[in-house]
């Protein structure tokens, strides 16, 4: 159960299926409660990683995930180019020169990962946003870690807890991003970040476990 | 969808390289989508951007008088840090750079970042964020109130003041004083169209409008039957009013067309609003009418009320050379 | 209909209350739907007018260095004669006056009987048409030619003449050798809806434009599918070019917006354009992208070529106050 | 068989009902070949006539026709406000001093209307316009009245020919107004000018014969 460079690559060609499978629904939740726009951004960046496929391959895994940063921030604009551009330079930092994800380093690179995000934008759990499946999720995760559970059941407690924070932001009211323009501060939608965080962290449970 | 382009992808680009080619005045940077001014000064320079989709801002606001760099993101999306930066850059002539910037997170997220990597390459940068749109609650623990029309106005004043030569501290001054007199509200008709999305956003009835909605289709505080333009100067300057009062002052007063109301409908709503602020003490010393901060072809209106004193007034009135706001 | 008016009898009235209130540098006479110029000079006194529901045009383009007057008409019908008559007094100032006619037959007749009446009060009035757009067949015999956009540069270089101190004769010649080399060429993407109506004065379906067609919603020459910018350029620039040898010259382009086609989109249109003219040797010496001569709410663009030798460059570049074409 | 200014008033009553009932269809066609606002124009032009109905009334009846043909110019603009204009000023010249339309008197004075429209605008029979039904209804009116078939014939003659003349235009090519723009010269479709002089000249030949 480890991913190099290239393995994150076919992970990110998974992400890029599933949000093009997925375009309306998305579009149509950032519609009710936002601008509409969030499955347009995340298409353009995922698509513009593939683009540059190859060349990504090559780099050592600290460098992919630093380079994937900085396409991401720079292609996709919007909240989220800048929070995934923050989490994927942070978690290149904790990369550093290892060149294979193994479970225990996916935690901590998720843990950089909200860390960025939280700093970036100044939202915490509970807010209504991207970091509620990722804290979940990765909460999950360091659970079972920690009562030595394995690999197999960490990843699973990834995807099950990811789903639950994401499922959760449908009662949450929202306090940062364009949900708080709504009277009813969005309560009782989904939040559109939430959601594709929620594919990518499913996704990368699936990378790990085939 | 019917739409004059090639390229989803390529709507900011193919518009900026158009803009530029007809506008000798201004140079652009297709890597990072900035606009800059072609002659510079040694001056504070002035930055704004964001989102695409609102033209004529953010472009066409460049020039002589107004900003020195207009930097655009995708459509709707905030510009990047790493636009933003080049931005910062390309004003900077030494003096500083003020970043104006509209109250939305990505805006927010992305100037700061840019903000923070300009100042690591010596260049001194401060910042301030219009939030003028009073269908959202103001608060200072959540996101806040949204920067919408009246971002114009705080381009056109900050413009004059870094013009005459002024420090970024006194740019900056006179800036958040504009952005403390100034509320806006608007209301849609009907909805827009993402060039990468194909179809409308959100569905008003041939029965509805959407009174409060953001430039970026962002909900509004209520849907209600189409008004006349007389009931409907009425909401929008209830709202204005009830969150400042105007009273007795004088005030710049801009009806903004949000891409598809004809400006025969914005001068019809204009001469509604106006009749209203003279029972109230309340005199119009400059009055704009048009097109200034769209949404794509969105039908809709804002009302924006600046409330001026002396100082703002000659700014308001000085020179400007920008494409979209001669003066 | 979702439309900010109150009465559909009353949208020129108000529209126009509510321009003169915007823009104190006019006066507006109630009675004859008139906008005239507050500040008069000794000079050949130029009026232009049409029916309503084109703004900006005309009263947008009155002030120092275009138009005196606009007289306005009902949404999309000729002003009547008597309310032309008012126009041309209060653009007299005893150095006769020139119309700006579009070449409609309602406009003609009707500023042709304002003509005379002026005439028997012993005003020197002379006449021009404008007839730009080559989608009709130009004849002789028949109505012939639309005037559309391409009259806002007539407007624009008749004005500077007139405003050198030029006389009657002297500013006609100019004017006629504008219209002769302007042509225009425009392309529809939807309806527009009269005030006095409330529904679409036709249909495009979700997969046809209407290339050719009027800005009144009369009809084109033929229905395509939705086009790529590229090939929209190709399209108009081509009828354009079949009609009038540009080659080889410098040109002024407009690229006009009818009205809820986003600025993006012109500018757009506008690069496709001009990447064509090049290869041509034609070189653009001005551009104009925006809404200059509208129908409503319609979508859709037009794309004019103005031939420019030396004394229309200058004209064409010489200042104007008029509240929508400041230079 | 007279008409007074006050009968003159009631029949402009009539033809403004006959518009009212008609919006649709002449709006239609005006959009079809024209600008579709001829129904717009029309309506406002007969709303205005009946606004001022008391004052109207009591004027003498060269003055009524003047004072329409004034009204209906500079309330109605365009094409058919300068053409119906005209025409009514011209045909108060033909009243003179008469204070009655009799049906001798109604083809002098539809026949000055025919010469200013056509004076006005340039246009002749047969250029697919107002003038159409006008000048086959005249024709065929004082072809009635020259053999002596009197009055009631007379009528239903104007009533025939403007019917006639009116459906000449789908047939015809247009030559003068909007019409002309189209490549097929709007061919196969009615001038709307054309139907609405024909509702007035059937209005008119009832309001006689009632
Ligand atoms: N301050 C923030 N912190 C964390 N996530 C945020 C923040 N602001 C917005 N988001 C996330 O970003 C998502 C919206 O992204 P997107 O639509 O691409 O950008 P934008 O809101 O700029 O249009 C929201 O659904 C939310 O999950
Ligand atoms: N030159 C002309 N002579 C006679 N009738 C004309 C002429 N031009 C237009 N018309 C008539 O006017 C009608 C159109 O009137 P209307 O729609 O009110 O004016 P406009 O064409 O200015 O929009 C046409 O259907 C035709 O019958
Ligand atoms: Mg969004
Ligand atoms: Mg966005
Ligand atoms: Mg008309
Ligand atoms: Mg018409």
């Amino acid at each position: 159960m480890k991913i190099d460079a290239k393995g994150y690559m076919d992970y990110v060609a998974k992400v890029a299926q599933k949000l093009a499978d997925n375009r309306d629904y998305v579009t149509e939740l950032d519609s009710v409660t936002g601008d509409g726009d969030h499955w347009v951004n995340m298409d353009l960046g995922f698509r513009k990683l593939l683009e540059q496929r190859s060349t990504l391959e090559a780099l050592s895994l600290g460098e992919l995930f630093k380079k994937i940063g900085m396409l991401v921030m720079s292609t996709v604009g919007g909240s989220s180019g800048v929070l995934y551009g923050s989490a994927y330079i942070k978690a290149s930092q904790a990369i550093g020169q290892r060149e294979s994800l193994d479970v225990p380093l996916l935690a901590e690179v998720l843990g950089a990962m909200l860390d960025a995000i939280m700093a970036r934008g100044g939202a915490k759990p509970g807010f209504k946003t991207m970091i509620d499946p990722l804290y979940q999720g990765l909460e999950a995760m360091k659970a079972a870690l920690a009562v030595g559970k394995g690999d197999r059941a960490a990843l699973d407690a990834l995807r099950a807890g990811s789903i639950a924070g994401m499922e959760a932001t449908k009662a949450m009211e929202a306090v940062k991003g364009r949900a708080t323009y709504r009277t009813d501060k969005g309560v009782g939608h989904l939040d559109p970040g939430a959601v594709t965080m929620c594919y990518q962290l499913q996704v990368l449970a699936d990378c790990f476990s085939s | 969808m019917k739409k004059i382009i090639n390229n989803p992808d390529h709507v900011v680009s193919e518009m900026l390289e158009g803009f530029a080619k007809a506008n000798p005045s201004v140079v652009y940077f297709p890597e990072a989508e900035v606009i800059a001014r072609r002659e510079k000064k040694a001056k504070v320079g002035l930055v704004s951007g964001g989102g695409s989709g609102h033209e004529p801002a953010h472009a066409g606001y460049v020039g002589e008088g107004m900003l020195d760099v207009a930097v655009a993101g995708n459509v709707f999306a905030s510009p990047s840090a790493d636009r933003v930066l080049k931005g910062i850059q390309e004003a900077s002539s030494g003096k500083g750079v003020l970043l104006i910037i509209k109250n939305y997170s990505g805006d927010i997220m992305n100037f700061n970042l840019a903000k923070e990597l300009a100042e690591m390459e010596g260049i001194e940068v401060d910042s301030v964020v219009v939030k003028d749109d009073v269908a959202v609650k103001d608060s200072t623990y959540s996101t806040g109130r949204r920067g919408i029309a009246g971002t114009v106005l705080v381009h056109k004043i900050a413009g004059a003041k870094a013009e005459s030569g002024a420090s970024l501290a006194e740019v900056k001054r006179v800036t958040e004083k504009t952005i403390a007199n100034i509320r806006s509200m608007g209301m849609a008709m009907s909805p827009c169209i993402l060039p990468g999305v194909g179809k409308p956003g959100f569905v008003l009835g041939e029965n509805e409008i959407e009174i409060g909605m953001g430039i970026h289709g962002e909900p509004g505080v209520e849907r209600t039957a189409p008004q006349s333009a007389s009931a409907l100067a009425e909401t929008l300057l209830g709202k204005i009013l009830a969150d400042y009062d105007f009273r007795g002052s004088e005030v710049a007063v801009m009806v903004n067309g949000l891409g598809s109301t004809p400006l025969m409908e914005l001068h019809i709503l204009f001469n509604e609003v106006e009749k209203r602020l003279e029972p109230l003490g309340i005199k119009v010393r400059k009055a704009l009418v048009g097109n200034f901060m769209t949404s794509l072809e969105m039908a809709g209106a804002s009302v924006t009320l600046l409330k001026l004193d002396g100082e703002l007034a000659t700014l308001l009135a000085a020179p400007s050379a920008a494409p979209a706001f001669r003066a």
